[in-house]
């Protein structure tokens, strides 16, 4: 019988390395495996590469990792939000390497990697320092720069709900970057709020089919900004 | 500085130009005036670029759901007619130009619109590009508001940005407090500004050469609560 | 107020013109818009390109509009079933100029023009005649082929239901291609079984948001290849 | 011809070489008869390339639902946690490496495991690749099945494709009705061949030179019902 949930945090990040690359979900605080990501920063490993959209605090989800001193690269479109305290002169994170990606390129990198796709072209950045030093085309008329895969050892994914194949179904605004990274990762790590039986998720409304996931951990009650305060 | 609109008049005096069953996204800044400048009966469908189609008004106080998010990251809602996708997708609607209009503010836009409203450049802060690359090159029309001039009397709309890019000849037209502009193959057209100064006073005002379009007339917007 | 609901087929096809490049859905005859189609047989067009998976029959859907002299070239990876009377010498549609195309290279050439990616490289058809005359280019120590998005005037699809705004759902196997042929063509054609109304269709079930369609015609009836007989 | 394996023996080894829980797409002709071969009680996930996670057996005649195929274009199931999705999403899996197994028919495999499989270059037919590229370069493992010899004799198996090609080094393990032989970085190695032929019969049958395996053990498959 397939069943690809695991029975705690122990379970779902074993096996994870010292230099690995790791995508991990969300936007804002939406679909941001907060729960996997704080107990990867409790594993105390170093030089991992980290790969999401950007960190909203230094006390929460991707913030939370890179100011644990896991995280050697990250590279984000909006590496983080005004007042978070990482990557300035004198914080511990100021040695973190920033690689900045517009966030739509960020996105079809991934798929691509997901899709086996190695490489395309995209106006977005032609021309701009983000383009610097990439290699460019012209299509119709216009400056393209050649973008290439962002393959990654781990993903980790937050989503509402699964079954044991790993069928998963995500909440309004929580998609985001979670079902493409899914799709790029040799191992892809979930958090789900409940584990449903087999063919109780609609088979058309099923986003990230379980072919794309290896693990699964419930957190009923997932931590989320709101739990700061 | 001026008796210049003011920030709600330049989001009014944009939401002229979006037309009923437009699809547009908003950046943040004075372009997230626009939606209280739509009248109730004209539909326009708003993108936000973290997955939602149909976008609604931001959520009421007491009704936040925080998977339900902006792209500003702040609680909205969903109208009737809405979805929801994944990041790829959503990208897919912007970078394959089915984004009607895009509005977005500016530090800088020169004359073949190229456009600058990302990066200050002046190291003091971890620059964050988000989705700016992506929608000043992807869709079909880009809406520039802007306040004409920085704090400093600065000209806003130069010959050329010495700002880092956002993207290449992008922009198509620009909203400021003082003029409506095009940018057109021959250079920068003033469509549009306020009857109380003069077109020599909006030139020196400005970076970059202008010049006043054959069907120009007066920039008029209502005067607005709230301001 | 939005309504892209058209009264009738003519209204549904109003404005297409000799030489279109024209995309129409379907794998076999499932989520083919064959009244689309045939309709479309019956304007006398010439030249056009056709683009799709494959025809199954002279007598229904992509089969019947090359049957009717109106296609010059058609890009597809399964040209034929081998009983379709198409193509063949003495055929009258033995000058019809056929691409081959791998159905996954086909999937993402069409998927491409709708994300705005000009091209991309793959590992499919690599050394093989159909990646014969392609820029090549190694990737991890494997030969890939450079593939451009097909772009198209007018997409023909078939969706079960859909809402005034241009929602779109599909049934089970019926997805196939209309949902990337919908976001690859400036004007989007779409034959439907029913409209709902506005909100009438889940959200979070939305498989075509609006965006990428521009005209509905509804079908109650949509004539299948079980009405061959 | 000989005494080997029925085409039914022939997918009951293959299916032998499948694991609980491997993702599995299969091309037609001697494949499709694989899931015959696998226990009730061993979970295997069939990809059909036309959109379809967790196919379930051939619709019955009285229960046919044109509206949910299978990539052969017939009616098709789907068993509880299956799923649809378009075309792009399917050959994401396939291209992306996703499927763990893939099992296609043969014209030649080559001693590289080069595969022509959709052209026999006569010209008589119009070619049909479908997705046989796809699926022969994406898979993680790439099963071949086929007869060990054509109907005339011709061997199938050759130090060189004379075929139109498939895709280049893709094929990972070959299934006949005489052996089951493994592609390697040093050539064709036999792991599996009928005891009732001497390894040399076998090397004359064979269009490519062999090396048996140091695992090898002798082909045996039960006797099976309706050949």
């Amino acid at each position: 019988m397939i069943n690809k949930q695991v029975q705690d945090m122990a379970a779902a990040l074993d096996g994870l390395d010292d230099g690995a690359v790791i995508l991990a979900g969300g936007f804002g605080d939406a679909g941001v495996p907060n729960d996997l990501l704080h107990a990867l920063s409790g594993l105390h490993l170093k030089n991992l590469t980290l790969v999401g959209n950007g960190a909203i605090s230094e006390r929460i989800g991707h913030g939370k990792l890179i100011d644990s001193g896991a995280v050697s690269t990250y590279i984000a479109s909006f590496p983080c939000a005004p007042h978070a305290k990482l990557f300035d002169p004198g914080t511990p994170t100021a040695d973190v390497a920033l690689e900045i990606v517009p966030q739509g390129t960020l996105a079809e990198r991934i798929r691509a990697a997901g899709a086996g796709i190695p490489g395309f072209f995209t106006k977005t950045s032609a021309g701009t320092p983000l383009g610097e030093g990439k290699e460019t085309r012209e299509f119709s008329g216009a400056l393209h720069v050649f973008e290439t895969a962002i393959k990654a050892d781990i993903a980790l994914i937050k989503a509402k709900r699964a079954d044991r194949w790993g069928n998963l179904v995500y909440a309004k605004a929580c998609r985001n970057f979670n079902p493409i990274m899914a799709m790029a990762a040799k191992t892809t790590i979930v958090q789900v709020e409940e584990i449903v039986e087999l063919g109780g998720i609609d088979p058309e409304l099923v986003v990230t089919p379980g072919i794309f996931v290896d693990r699964i951990v419930v957190i009923e009650t997932p931590f989320t900004a709101q739990d700061l305060s | 500085m001026t008796g210049g609109l003011s920030r709600s008049q330049i989001a009014w005096r944009a939401a002229q130009d979006i037309h009923e069953g437009a699809t547009v996204n908003l950046g943040v800044g004075l372009p997230l005036g626009i939606p209280n400048h739509i009248p109730a009966d004209k539909e326009v469908v708003f993108h936000s670029e973290n997955g939602l189609l149909g976008m609604g008004p931001p959520a009421a106080e007491d009704e936040e759901d925080w998977e339900l998010i902006n792209a500003g990251t702040r609680p909205t809602t969903l109208l009737p007619g809405g979805s929801f996708f994944h990041h790829a997708d959503s990208f897919a609607m912007i970078r394959g130009g089915h984004i009607d209009i895009c509005a977005l503010g500016a530090f800088q836009v020169s004359a073949n619109g190229d456009l600058a409203n990302w990066d200050l450049g002046d190291g003091k802060r971890i620059p964050t590009v988000g989705g700016a690359m992506d929608l000043a090159v992807g869709a079909k029309r880009v809406f520039v508001l802007t306040e004409h001039n920085a704090r400093d009397g600065a000209p806003k709309i130069v010959e050329r940005c010495s700002l880092p890019l956002t993207g290449l000849a992008c922009v198509d037209r620009i909203f400021t407090d003082l003029a409506v502009i095009d940018v057109t193959d021959r250079g920068l057209s003033v469509t549009e500004h306020l009857e109380t100064i003069s077109f020599e006073e909006l030139q020196n005002r400005t970076g970059a050469s202008l010049e006043q379009s054959s069907d120009w007339r007066p920039l008029i917007s209502p005067a607005l609560d709230g301001e």
